[in-house]
């Protein structure tokens, strides 16, 4: 029952949250806050369940949904419900219309835990277009000046994509006759495997995003609010590496291999290229947002390596590209709601202006160029050396890809936190206590998770190994 | 007294399957007495009213087992009377003309609404009529009677541009009446006079091919005519566009059900035999067609009324894909109808919902830029909208995703995967336009600001106009999720065939 | 000792807790921290010293498991690794001790000892691990402690860019160095070093030259070797004690230190070594040319650090990795001496330009003394350490290649004369400064009598070192010995003759080879032609990139179909132009049509 | 057989006329032609197959009701537009478009 309350939980609360919103504009925050927590104590229940069990899987069925919740969708329902707590507190000093921006915030929680713990294809498709509603209305609503044309394109852009692969997952329901996710009974035949995967794969690979097709998610992020932005980093494009573990792979195995070359490819052209984007970029919201275009290329490389380590490293990727993007999306919304100004050329010395944000924000740089010790660092090197086992020399590319991500993180720290102090920013205020508490926690989440990955790959094992029998693949 | 104790009850009541009908007709005539006292609202309620009973009695027969009475009426009604799929996509009929005028018809001139009303309801009654015919002839006239009515109430905008509209289609209707009266004397000429579906099915099958081919061929044309699918839809924007929102919500949604239903009885009952089996391939094109066309041509436009007219021809081609399927089975069809039913309640609700802005704002000139920041004014109506939107989209927690669903998917069965690819990029263009309206209802500033503008439109207060597209939005987000909890048996259960 | 002996990691979990305790008390109590910070160094040192004496417990654990294949990670602490803790412990002690009084007037004191300590921290783990992937971490985390503190003073931008040259220099070298561990791992299976070592010998040769140069790429990024030199001489910007610690001592000897804790991968490659021994021959006599002009007193520092690495990696290359690892001892001594001293002298002048110094010898009594010793020390005159540790190098490289033996001895006259160069010029003659200079606290000069006391004594520890490493200890090589004394007093004569009374003879010569001049000081131009080549083009090629490549082809192309299908729609909706007479033509033509098809379809 | 042929060729003057005229008062006959030469079409066939006369003529009657409707509300059309806007060629019925 806690799988069928992780998804009612956050419905409930939006519900409250906007109908408080109407008459106290006050009140929504304490119940978003709430209502964050308490779903964040639910996945830590299920959790323990989860540990408890047997076959480390936990599933619950009314007659209408079949929820499972196993190793690979474990590490990111926890994901999602301590970004959850963490948007809430980044917006705690929203004062456009409270009570429908947290609501929506809660709504879009509910959408993507019902994504994570869909055992059935419909409720997985119905999860995964349930998303494009709430963060329609809230890059709508609370963007910034090109928030109408970036608010259609988002949906566009991704629901083409998730149509596609709604036509991929009726061929699949239709061969295989039953809709419950899990590896496929009567095999699909090669013929249609080859361009079954990309059918289904496409959806899910527009929203990773993968290199060409990620021209969405600059314009969504920079127009997005805070706290939207962390929502979107930190658990929307997990939907696409987990889709594509959990419903591409299994039901197209055959396809999968043929395709998985393609995929390296394209995952290692997006490590170079979002990095190389994001230096040179001049807006620093749109910066960070391709810096998850080229964290995300460790994902899509690690999943195309097709081996146990390799998944892992997918997971162990998206755990820790959600805790950076989002430390790093927290400290930019902070500090433009501070400065009302993205560009980077006006920021210098802030470092000795507000030294705790600095800090931070160095912190997170160091975060996400994958500094050993910090969350990025495991994944990137099972990726890489996976990657080098599957592909060989290709993972050059990658290689550089990882060095290049250093330097716009490390120009980004020289320009916006080292340097002469900017005088326009000398009355700035430092970071607030809210925000403050809400980074602590990630830099936290980070440390420990760089330090011990093996909690995360003690989750996922089970099912990775058992993902890896399904397909015969290698280690 | 449990719903199987009231069900019990009602049970000899609901096995009349004219009764709808018959309430329907009644209420008609007693609108049109009230409006000769000049008692027009009463007129209008009273219509209203009587489609509210219909529908819920249509309803009934959907859900419990009837056994079909055999008296001289059912034999020409006989279909309906079996309950199952044709009563619940009566009732869905029903409840979309209830919906229409229940808004009151206020965007219609004063004199003219109790008329409008009447007609609405003996149009909704044809509607059941076309759906339940068992007997071409019968069928024909439903299909007449529905177009005449068509071209009243696109008259009855009462401007140059509603009578310019109503003449065009005119013309284009009797075109295609011509076809189908031409249709028809070669398929029942040829088959000695016998018009039933039953009699024509057989003598069909020993008929001459080409002439079967050919009286099919200008049936199924003067019905795509009515379904307003490609070659035949010249008349649909114009009638959207220029009708007033009230009546444009009944010839959107419960002629075009009623339609739907028609056509795929014809598909069923009558070409089942190998000879007609390349018509299944036209409709196929014409599907195909319908998607392009419609989903390309409402990208441009700016008025919300045209703009529904075209994702109306967009539609169409959905329901044609879900119809086209060769060898037409029950889930097939019941795929259609639940199609059917989900878009024709979006329609209304989408339609009714510009009624309510309509009248309300008298400065709405009917464009998308109109609309812009009206959410903040009138939040619950745009909602409504919104959900409707959605809705014809196929976005899942609303109706339409389950319609869509089950239509591409008999499609994707049938091997069609080039057909379900073209729908479903369609369906995702087409939120290019729906979603232009929703955008600018809530993202867009209104230029006048967002003071809550005063009332003048209409003289009646905004919360009595506004239920109809609450109850209209209710039921299609109730249908979306209901499916998720209760499992997908409740669904077949309404439109299966029995 | 013994608590020592039974868990290593102490050497990385203290140090570790230290920084964080340093930097939670933050500001206020950075009185009282900094002398906690001595902890950290003093643990890593005690557990050397445990190693040193043998039987220490080696700890490991799974770190990366999924399904049948893991990768572990752990610490244990054999003779090379206790002979660096050592070092790092003896060296960082020093250095923290002097850094009391260097910073006593910096405000930001607690993030500079946190990070000292952080550093102490990486730099134990680096040394210990025994896999590939711990001493990964260690590296790399290594390289953050010096960007951050090279940028300690991250108001002045100078030193902000230095920090970021210095990381992004390392991280190319990091490039090669994980392709390396990626190749090991697909060849061998494990990043296990002990694994790896003994599966060496059964590689392909291909891949155990590939896999070593790979290697010995990020060595060479490490320790500023030939060409991923280009980033020291700028980490100057960053404290002198930092420079002391790890720009001369641990951080930069850890290249060495790779290479000789993976030495059978490279004994089995010829190739590989040649290549180690040439760049390190190169790179020695490049660098030793270009401190021969340098005015800024921490620049010739830097420069010597180089060409001494580059000493010890042409040991390496040759063959004697014992001979390098007993120079890089030596020189981590006497070359944080000659840090600190430069530390104390800029603390007593307040400027780092030997031209504005001058006669300092009567000023600063204890640091002169203690200067010349880590002067002759690096000069290599026989009592002191250098003499032995150099000698060593230049008998292996001799053995190997003699040529390459004979270049060293170039490098080493070089060696000898700017060393003495800088000492005439800052420390005799006549006083050029303003304000007379004052000598340090004791605080700061103890450590440079510590340290002078070292480079004394270390020479005659050789042959205890190269026990430590298992290697047996081999007597002197009289030739090369006299050889290499002979060099050392022509440059320390040279480098006293050309310098006297006003620097006369010095003038002329530099003015004759103006030209030359000019282009050896800027580091024969290779700085500015890396700006060129990489760093500037690289943002233009990056802008370029993102308005072509993605606003212009990728995004264009996505909102070009969305253009596209409004223009379709556009031409669609023209459809309805209004006439009646189409609309109905359009009826009976869309009939015939459909008739065609079906009877087309149902022939 | 002569039947079939007449009444193939008033439909097509019927559809003739529908779409060239420009007068919508000529378009409504011409419809009435196309209806009325269906009718006579329909009769003829089911006289050919042998139905029973009664039921043919039945049906010939509703088909002629219908024609009639189809006239009379054409006619209705065609006066709201004149009284209203004084239009009565197509030509002049192009304003709503787009």
């Amino acid at each position: 029952m806690t799988l069928l309350g992780l998804i009612l939980l956050p419905l409930v609360g939006a519900a409250v949250a906007w109908i408080v919103g109407r008459s106290r504009p006050t009140a929504p925050r304490f119940v978003a806050i709430v209502t964050s927590v308490a779903v964040f104590g639910l996945a830590i229940a299920a959790l323990v369940q989860v540990l408890q069990s047997g076959d480390h899987a936990l599933s619950a069925t009314t007659k209408g949904m079949l929820l499972v919740l196993d190793g690979l969708s474990l590490p990111l329902v926890l994901l999602t419900g301590l970004l959850g707590v963490v948007a809430v507190t980044a917006s705690w000093a929203m004062t456009d219309r409270p009570g429908v921006h947290h609501a929506l915030l809660l709504a879009l929680e509910a959408a993507v835990m019902t994504v994570f713990l869909a055992g059935d294809l419909i409720l997985f498709y119905v999860g995964w277009e349930a998303v494009l509603i709430p963060m329609f209305f809230l890059i709508g609503g609370w963007g910034h000046e090109n928030r109408r044309h970036a608010a259609l394109k988002f949906f566009l852009y991704t629901f083409v994509g998730s149509v596609l692969m709604l036509a991929g997952l009726i061929v699949v329901m239709m061969t295989v006759k039953s809709t419950v996710i899990g590896a496929p009974t009567t095999a699909i035949d090669l013929a249609t495997q080859s361009w079954l995967f990309w059918l289904v794969a496409i959806g899910m690979l527009v929203k990773i995003p993968v290199f060409p097709l990620h021209t969405w998610l600059p314009d969504a992020h920079v127009e997005a609010p805070t706290a939207g932005s962390i929502m979107l980093a930190g658990v929307l494009l997990k939907m696409g590496g987990y889709g594509l573990m959990r419903v591409a792979i299994p039901y197209a195995p055959a396809g999968f291999a043929a395709a998985s070359p393609v995929l390296g490819a394209f995952g290692s052209a997006g490590i170079i290229y979002g990095a190389l984007m994001a230096f040179a970029q001049v807006d620093l919201k749109r910066l960070v947002a391709y810096s998850s275009v080229a964290h995300m290329g460790f994902v899509v490389l690690g999943i195309a390596t097709g081996t146990a380590l390799g998944y892992a490293a997918a997971m162990l990727a998206m755990v820790s590209h959600g805790l950076v993007s989002a430390l790093l999306f927290l400290l930019v919304g902070s500090l433009y709601e501070r400065t009302h100004t993205r560009e980077i050329a006006r920021f210098g010395g802030l470092g000795a202006r507000t030294p705790r944000w600095g800090g931070l924000f160095v912190f997170a740089a160091l975060a996400s160029l994958g500094l050993p010790g910090l969350s990025g660092f495991p994944g990137e090197l099972l990726a890489m050396i996976q990657g080098f086992g599957a592909f060989g020399w290709w993972m050059v590319f990658a290689a550089i890809g990882a060095l290049l991500g250093a330097v716009y993180n490390l120009s980004a720290v020289r320009r916006v936190v080292h340097g002469e102090r900017a005088p326009e920013w000398d009355a700035l205020a430092d970071i607030t206590r809210s925000d403050t508490i809400a980074a602590i926690v990630l830099c936290v989440g980070i440390v420990v998770i760089g330090v011990v990955p093996g909690l995360v790959l003690r989750l996922t094992d089970p099912a990775v190994t058992l993902l890896v029998r399904a397909l015969g693949g290698g280690s | 007294m449990s719903f199987a104790q009231i069900m019990e009850f009602l049970r000899p009541m609901l096995s009349i399957g004219w009764l709808p009908a018959a309430v329907a007709c009644s209420a008609a005539v007693a609108g049109l007495v009230a409006d000769m006292f000049d008692a027009e609202k009463t007129g209008v309620a009273i219509v209203a009213g009587g489609l509210a009973i219909a529908a819920l009695v249509s309803f009934g027969a959907a859900i419990i087992p009837v056994s079909a009475s055999t008296t001289l009426i059912t034999t020409t009604f006989g279909l309906v009377m079996t309950g199952g799929a044709f009563a619940g996509l009566a009732c869905i009929v029903y409840l979309t003309a209830f919906l229409s005028c229940g808004t009151g018809l206020f965007s219609l001139r004063a004199g003219s609404r109790a008329s409008a009303a009447a007609l609405i309801g003996a149009g909704a009654a044809a509607g059941q009529v076309l759906l339940g015919a068992s007997d071409i002839l019968v069928l024909f006239i439903a299909l007449e009677l529905l177009a005449l009515i068509a071209y009243a109430l696109v008259a009855s905008g009462g401007n140059d541009r509603s009578d310019e509209a109503a003449a065009r289609y005119f013309v284009q209707g009797s075109v295609a009446t011509g076809l189908a009266v031409l249709g028809v004397a070669v398929l029942v000429g040829l088959s000695a006079g016998a018009s039933g579906y039953v009699e024509l099915g057989t003598s069909l099958a020993s008929m001459v091919p080409g002439a079967a081919l050919l009286g099919g061929m200008l049936l199924v044309s003067a019905l795509a005519f009515k379904l307003g699918a490609f070659p035949f839809h010249s008349w649909v924007p114009d009638a959207y566009e220029t009708a007033p929102a009230g009546t444009a919500a009944f010839l959107a949604a419960s002629v075009k059900a009623a339609a739907i239903g028609g056509f795929t009885l014809l598909l069923v009952r009558l070409m089942t035999i190998p000879a007609f089996l390349p018509l299944v391939m036209a409709v196929r094109i014409i599907a195909a067609a319908s998607i392009v066309f419609g989903n390309l041509a409402a990208l441009k436009q700016t008025s919300v009324g045209r703009m529904l007219g075209y994702s109306a021809i967009a539609q169409v081609g959905y329901v044609l894909v879900g119809a086209g399927v060769s060898p037409i089975s029950t889930e097939s069809v019941a795929a259609v109808f639940l199609f059917a039913a989900t878009y024709a309640m979006g329609a209304a609700t989408a339609f009714v919902a510009l009624e309510f802005f309509a009248t309300g704002e008298p400065t709405w000139d009917g464009s998308i830029g109109g609309l812009a920041g009206i959410a903040s004014k009138h939040p619950a109506v745009s909602g409504a909208l919104t959900v409707a939107l959605l809705s014809m989209t196929g976005i899942p927690l609303t109706a339409g995703f389950w319609g869509k669903f089950f239509v591409f998917y008999g499609a994707a069965q049938n091997g069609l995967l080039w057909l379900v690819i073209t729908g479903l990029v369609g369906s995702a263009i087409s939120f290019a336009y729906y979603g232009r309206v929703i955008r600018s209802m809530y993202i867009d500033v209104s230029a006048t600001g967002n003071e809550v503008a005063a009332e003048q439109g209409s003289d009646v207060a905004p919360r009595v106009r506004a239920w109809p597209s609450l109850i209209g939005a209710a039921v299609v987000l109730f249908a979306g999720i209901a499916p998720l909890i209760w499992g997908l048996s409740l669904v077949y259960a309404l439109f299966a065939f029995r | 000792m013994s608590l020592f002996a039974s868990n290593p990691w102490l050497a990385v979990a203290v140090p570790f807790v230290v920084a964080v305790v340093i930097a939670m008390l933050g500001r206020k109590a950075a009185g009282a921290t900094q002398w906690i910070a001595v902890l950290a160094p003093l643990t890593a040192g005690l557990v050397g010293v445990a190693g040193l004496q043998g039987s220490v417990t080696p700890v490991s654990a799974p770190w990366l498991a999924q399904g049948s294949a893991s990768i572990d990670v752990g610490v244990t602490v054999d003779g090379l690794s206790a002979i660096m803790l050592v070092v790092v412990g003896v060296v960082a002690t020093m250095v923290v001790v002097f850094s009391v009084g260097y910073m006593a007037h910096d405000e930001s004191k607690a993030r500079y000892f946190s990070l000292l300590a952080l550093f102490t921290a990486a730099m134990s783990l680096l040394v210990m691990s025994t896999s590939l992937v711990t001493l990964f971490v260690g590296w790399e985390l290594v390289g953050a402690c010096s960007y951050l503190l090279i940028g300690f003073w991250y108001r002045k931008p100078s030193a902000a860019s230095a920090a970021v040259k210095a990381f992004l220099t390392t991280r190319v070298g990091d490039v090669g160095m994980l392709l390396g561990l990626a190749l090991l791992w697909k060849s061998t299976g494990s990043l296990d070093i002990a694994a790896i070592t003994a599966a060496a010998p059964g590689l392909a040769a291909g891949t155990a030259t590939l896999a070593a140069l790979l290697l010995f790429m990020g060595a060479a990024g490490k320790s500023a070797q030939f060409p991923l030199h280009i980033w020291l001489p700028d980490a100057m910007e960053g404290p002198t004690p930092v420079s002391a610690l790890i720009h001369a001592a641990t951080m930069v000897a850890a290249g060495v230190f790779l290479i000789a804790r993976m030495w059978p991968l490279f004994e089995v490659s010829e190739t590989a070594r040649a290549v180690v021994l040439w760049i390190g021959v190169f790179t020695a006599i490049f660098a030793a040319t270009i401190a021969c002009v340098q005015s800024d007193i921490k620049k010739v520092l830097a420069y010597s650090t180089i060409s001494q690495l580059g000493f010890m990696f042409a040991a390496l290359g040759a063959g004697a990795w014992g001979a390098a690892m007993f120079h890089l001892v030596t020189h981590a001594a006497f070359k944080a001496l000659l840090f600190l001293g430069s530390g104390s002298v800029i603390h007593g002048t307040g400027t780092q330009d030997i031209r504005q110094m001058g006669g300092l010898a009567r000023r600063m009594p204890v640091t002169t003394v203690t200067w010349v010793v880590g002067v002759a020390a690096l000069a290599g005159i026989p009592p002191l350490a250098g003499f032995f540790s150099k000698d060593a190098v230049l008998a292996g490289v001799f053995h190997a290649a003699p040529a390459a033996g004979v270049v060293l001895l170039g490098a080493s006259l070089l060696t000898a004369f700017y060393a003495f160069r800088v000492t005439r010029v800052a420390f005799f003659g006549e006083s050029r400064a303003e304000n007379p200079a004052h000598e340090s606290p004791l605080s700061m000069t103890g450590p440079l009598v510590a340290l002078a006391l070292l480079a004394l004594v270390l020479g005659f520890l050789g042959g205890a070192i190269l026990h430590a490493l298992g290697l047996e200890a081999e007597g002197l090589e009289t030739a090369v010995a006299g050889a290499s004394v002979l060099v050392a007093v022509l440059g320390i004569g040279a480098g006293m003759v050309l310098y006297a009374a006003e620097f006369a003879r010095a003038d002329a010569l530099r003015v004759r080879f103006q030209q030359l001049h000019d282009f050896v000081l800027t580091g024969w131009g290779f700085d500015a032609l890396v700006q060129r080549v990489i760093v500037g083009p690289a943002s233009t090629i990056a802008g370029w990139v993102y308005r072509v490549i993605d606003r212009a082809v990728i995004d264009g192309g996505v909102e070009g179909i969305g253009m596209g299908t409004r223009f379709l729609g556009k031409v669609a909706s023209g459809l309805q132009s209004g006439e009646t007479d189409v609309y109905a033509s359009l009826v009976a033509v869309g009939f015939i049509v459909l008739m065609g098809i079906v009877l087309w379809a149902g022939r | 057989m002569t039947i079939l042929v007449l009444c193939a060729l008033i439909f097509g003057v019927g559809m003739y006329t529908v779409l060239t005229r420009r007068e919508i008062i000529a378009i409504l006959a011409g419809v009435e032609l196309m209806l009325g030469s269906a009718n006579v079409l329909f009769i003829a066939l089911a006289s050919f197959s042998g139905a029973d006369p009664g039921v043919a003529g039945a049906i010939g009657l509703v088909i002629l009701v219908v024609a009639a409707a189809e006239a009379a509300v054409g006619l209705a059309l065609v006066v709201t537009l004149s009284r209203r806007s004084k239009r009565s060629s197509i030509d002049e019925l192009t304003e709503v478009n787009g």
